[in-house]
């Protein structure tokens, strides 16, 4: 019959107009403002740099201004400027820093790449999106300040990601503790047997340290 | 589906006289493509679509690559026998020679009747100037039309006997040639917070001069 | 002034309309539609000339979103121009990223774990299963259904993005496969989800067929509207959906087998007249086969790594040589073809972007319809500006 | 109406917030001009139906029933410049689309706005080496809201739709901070740039386009 396909459209309207006002399958708007959208824990948006503790993030930043990522970075919106002395990182070795590190969060096309290729799980995706502001040039430049966010804060987005790292940095550091240990123990063996060296001597000596022992030192050319 | 050098064979024995050359694709995926004289490549175009054993009627992808001229510099090794008799030596001879560029069309066919493919066909311009003109296959295959017209707008290769060769990308008052290898956009580089490798050198010209300070007052107050 | 110099009027900034004479057919009307039209799904242009309200002459005017991707795709790494896949065709990047991803390993000879293919189809197909029913949504919308089928296409299409937002981190731009496989291995909360949305879909597609395709209105409007031809569609490289609805059966998926879809029981839904309606029940067909590859996808996803691990992130240098990939995307054959000269970043990188060559017959197509008709065989051709100009 | 208060803070306030408060609840609505001016126009901010890009399916999203943008009395998509108050600018904007973009805005009456949407629309983002992208759309009409995200999440475009309204309420109708459309020395219009042989010519409209100079020092 002429119409019926029309009638039957018309059925499909109205069963989900009435749908709309009990039915929660077609109860889909989220009221923004108010109640936040439950973002999925991969969800990603800006890089952020990791720091060990929320007291002195700027003193424990896991970043060693490597520059693989500025590198790696397809918009090319991270510069990083290395530092002139160095200081200790996470695992307690001596390690450049970042002097400056700024990513330009107008170019950034949120792709993930300076996370996967960072050795040092140093740069992590954040989740904040509500950074709409009036000036590009001073609101949309971040600088290493405004990027840092402790891992308490990675802990809070991303659980899952970030108890893998902790455990990993944890073995890594455990490793470097034993290995500091056992070079310990050797120097000291190595300095007894000739002559007897004061034993404090031997306690006291740190191994050498070895930033760029598993720091990639350059980045394959690009 | 037969090999490029089977398909070459064949066109030989059609167009006796056609410039028609393979080219060895040297990696994994072996596409080998078959290079083209300007002179038959539309005959053989059709031959190629009306073939019953090809039947190649898609023409899939058009694509306009650029070589520039490109400074290529040769080792020979070579023994010459020491004329006072002891062991021969090896002598290493460097040879510099210019690889003429050329502008180059890429067609990528497949047979939708007989479901096989692809057939590789190049087509390549003189050099990249005045000579830069090739046969359009547009009219053997329709779907060569606006990515010839792409060719052309973003290369300049001139497709001789195109319906309708206009720029499609850029807009028509446009000079340049943007993806051939030797563009130079315009300078809009004033604001490069995070700059690196070429695009550093280019926003460096926007970066303030040098201060009066650095200058010693002496001079710098003479006019 | 003659209608055969209207090319000239290619660039803009002339005045919108304008009457042309004619001397054997009174006055032409020229008629300037977009790159600002509700209807041209982005910044697409037409020069639509008008005898009437026939259309006498149609030229499509391009390049208002020509991003210049395949000049940056040279100057970036491999995995670099991955996430600029995602931008092309922006409704369906996991398919983008499975073309991009299938020609690099063409040309590094890289081989992919078996799940990660398994992860594949099921991604594709579920893109396939968005893209289509956005696609239906705006085809509606092009007809006059304003908002309706629109708003439940994007209530579905959120159901699909929220899988892929919780998988790969993005709601759009994925990013989500890598050169010999894939960057997450999906958990099995991730495979239930998908289970369930495929189980669900096959109701939904019933409540979008019941309102549309026996809707008479619709079917006054667009059946015999924007006939092409199997032979007109052959020779200009027209695929996808397009092809398919001319009566050709010609499917990537059957014809090449990539990945591993020789081991799924699917049919290849073909076309009688080549119109509009055509294309329009060929995508739901589509969408009713990908329900099955999605089911049979999702029983049989074997357990495994997701990546090769001799595959490298970085430093990917293949060997000299050059590789021409394609896929079935779902507006067509989108074909990667890269040259490397041995060095991080492709010499040549090209992209056979599917929407672009179909609209070569657009004009063949609306020869001799109405001006409003264009309006529907061009959303019928489903493109996307970031496709086409790239 | 009484969140609004805080754009008006008169120096010594006739009516408090707290007596404000308690009229309104007797039924008496109190208020200033200015205060109903920004309110109305805050509230019914038509954005116009134009979409670039990427960004836009996502402005169509936030259109949809899942984000709603109606709830904020944006839903009315205008398809002709001249019933729009806002101009999304959502996705890339190249070269040859510019002049059609700031003709789009020179069309629309005042007041309007502009919101940058995206990375491409603020600073060409991912693509901005590209030699037929522009580098932002402020360097040729004055941008209101820049919402990052490549794309932004709907939520994104409607926190920024809430930004710009915040500004709205934030306008004085009078004097010398009023808004551009209430000021008669300044102009409304762009110039629309000309297709050149290399480039736009001018590049950049200096009226508003001005980058801050970089002093960056050389790297070591």
């Amino acid at each position: 019959m002429l119409g019926s396909g029309l009638l039957q459209g018309l059925g499909v309207t109205a069963k989900n107009f009435v749908g709309s006002f009990h039915d929660p399958a077609r109860l889909t708007t989220t009221e923004y403002p108010e109640v936040k959208t439950k973002l999925p824990e991969a969800y990603r948006n800006f890089p952020f740099l990791v720091s060990e503790n929320a007291t002195d993030p700027m003193g424990t930043l896991r970043c060693v201004a490597c520059q693989i990522c500025e590198k790696e970075c397809p918009p090319q919106c991270i510069f990083i400027e290395k530092s002139k002395d160095k200081k200790p990182d996470a695992t307690g070795k001596l390690q450049l820093f970042p002097a400056v590190f700024d990513i330009d969060v107008s170019v950034c096309m949120s792709c993930q790449i300076c996370v996967e290729v960072c050795p040092f799980d140093a740069i992590k995706m954040d989740q904040d999106f509500e950074i709409a502001t009036t000036d590009r040039f001073t609101g949309l430049m971040l600088d290493k300040h405004a990027l840092a966010k402790p891992n308490s804060y990675f802990h809070e987005i991303h659980p899952t990601d970030a108890a893998e790292v902790d455990g990993r940095l944890a073995a890594e550091r455990k490793a470097a503790e034993e290995k500091a240990k056992a070079a310990a123990a050797a120097k000291a063996a190595l300095a007894a047997a000739p002559k007897p060296a004061p034993a404090a001597l031997a306690a006291t000596a740190k191994p050498p340290a070895a930033p760029s022992a598993e720091a990639p030192k350059t980045p394959p050319a690009a | 589906m037969e090999s490029a050098e089977q398909i070459r064979d064949r066109l030989l024995a059609q167009f006796p006289g056609a410039e028609i050359s393979v080219v060895t694709n040297p990696g994994v995926a072996a596409q080998h493509s078959l290079l083209l004289g300007a002179a038959h490549a539309r005959a053989i175009a059709e031959f190629l679509r009306d073939d019953a054993n090809l039947k190649l009627d898609q023409c899939s992808n058009v694509t306009g690559i650029d070589w520039p001229e490109k400074e290529i510099i040769e080792t020979t090794k070579s023994t010459v026998p020491d004329p006072a008799g002891g062991p021969a030596k090896v002598v290493e001879l460097k040879t510099k020679r210019i690889q003429p560029g050329c502008l180059e069309v890429v067609y990528h066919l497949y047979s939708i009747a007989l479901r096989h493919g692809p057939v590789v066909l190049r087509l390549r311009t003189g050099n990249r100037t005045d000579q830069s003109t090739v046969p359009s296959l547009t009219p053997v295959w329709r779907a060569c039309e606006f990515q010839e017209r792409e060719v052309f707008d973003l290369y300049g290769v001139v497709f001789e006997g195109h319906p309708d060769l206009r720029r499609i990308l850029m807009w028509d008052a446009f000079k340049d040639h943007p993806m051939r290898r030797d563009y130079v956009e315009p300078d809009d580089y004033e604001w490069e917070p995070t700059p690196h490798g070429a695009v550093l050198e280019k926003a460096k010209a926007h970066y303030p001069a040098p201060s009066v300070a650095a200058v010693p007052a002496a001079e710098g107050a003479k006019p | 002034m003659s209608v055969s110099d209207l090319s000239s009027l290619g660039s803009p900034g002339g005045s919108h309309v304008r009457a042309v004479h004619d001397e054997f057919h009174g006055d032409l009307l020229e008629v300037s539609m977009g790159p600002h039209h509700p209807s041209t799904h982005g910044v697409f242009r037409m020069i639509v000339t008008l005898d009437g309200e026939t259309i006498v002459k149609l030229k499509p005017v391009f390049g208002y979103l020509h991003r210049n991707h395949e000049k940056l795709g040279e100057n970036t790494s491999y995995l670099g121009s991955m996430p600029y896949t995602d931008r092309l065709d922006y409704l369906s990047s996991m398919t983008n990223n499975w073309a991009y991803a299938l020609a690099v390993e063409k040309l590094a000879g890289q081989p992919v774990p078996e799940r990660a293919e398994y992860v594949r189809v099921i991604l594709a197909e579920l893109t396939r299963l968005l893209n289509h029913t956005c696609l239906a949504g705006f085809l509606m919308q092009d007809c006059g259904c304003s908002g309706t089928p629109l708003m439940y296409a994007f209530r579905e299409r959120e159901k699909i993005l929220d899988l892929f937002e919780s998988l790969s981190g993005s709601r759009m731009m994925c990013n989500y496969q890598r050169f010999g496989g894939c960057r997450v291995d999906p958990s099995a909360d991730w495979l239930d989800g998908a289970k369930k949305l495929t189980d669900g879909y096959g109701a939904f597609l019933d409540e979008f067929e019941t309102l549309l395709t026996g809707n008479e209105i619709i079917m006054a409007r667009t059946q015999g509207v924007g006939r092409l031809s199997p032979a007109l569609a052959i020779s200009a490289g027209v695929t996808g959906p397009m092809l398919r609805a001319t009566g050709v059966n010609y499917d990537l998926r059957k014809v090449d087998g990539y990945g591993v879809y020789p081991r799924f029981d699917f049919r290849v839904p073909l076309g009688d007249h080549g119109d509009v309606y055509d294309r329009y029940m060929i995508r739901v067909l589509e969408m009713r086969e990908s329900i099955k590859i999605l089911s049979q996808a999702l029983a049989g996803i074997p357990a495994g790594p997701i990546m090769d691990p001799k595959a490298k992130l970085r430093g990917f240098r293949p060997k000299a040589g050059e590789a021409y990939g394609r896929i079935e995307g779902p507006k067509g054959e989108i074909g990667f073809f890269l040259i490397s000269d041995g060095s991080p970043n492709p010499y040549r990188y090209r992209i056979r972007p599917p929407s672009f060559i179909n609209l070569t017959i657009l004009e063949d197509m609306c020869l001799g319809q109405t001006v409003a008709d264009a309006v529907i065989i061009l959303g019928s051709v489903d493109i996307v500006l970031g496709e086409v100009d790239r | 109406m009484s969140d609004q208060v805080t754009a008006s803070t008169p120096p010594p306030p006739a009516v408090t917030d707290a007596e404000r408060d308690e009229l309104r609840r007797q039924g008496i609505l109190l208020t200033s001009l200015q205060e109903l001016y920004t309110w109305g126009n805050s509230h019914s901010v038509w954005p116009l139906n134009f979409g670039l890009a990427c960004c836009a399916i996502e402005m169509i999203a936030a259109s949809m029933a899942r984000f709603d943008i109606a709830r904020f009395g944006s839903e009315v998509f205008r398809p002709s410049p001249r019933q729009a108050d806002l101009l999304i600018v959502s996705g890339t904007v190249t070269k040859k689309m510019a002049p059609q973009v700031i003709r789009l805005w020179n069309q629309m009456p005042e007041p309007k706005y502009c919101i940058a949407m995206g990375a491409c629309a603020i600073s060409g983002g991912p693509f901005k080496q590209g030699y037929n992208v522009l580098k932002g759309i402020d360097r040729f009409i004055p941008v209101d809201i820049y919402i990052p995200g490549c794309p932004p999440r709907p939520e994104a475009l409607l926190h920024g739709l809430l930004e710009l309204q915040k500004k709205i309420q934030g306008f004085k109708i009078s004097g010398p901070d009023a808004p551009r459309h209430l000021r008669a020395d300044l102009k409304c219009d762009c110039p629309v740039p000309e297709f050149g042989e290399h480039d736009l010519e001018p590049p950049a409209n200096p009226e508003v386009w001005t980058a801050p100079t970089l002093v960056r020092s050389e790297k070591a």
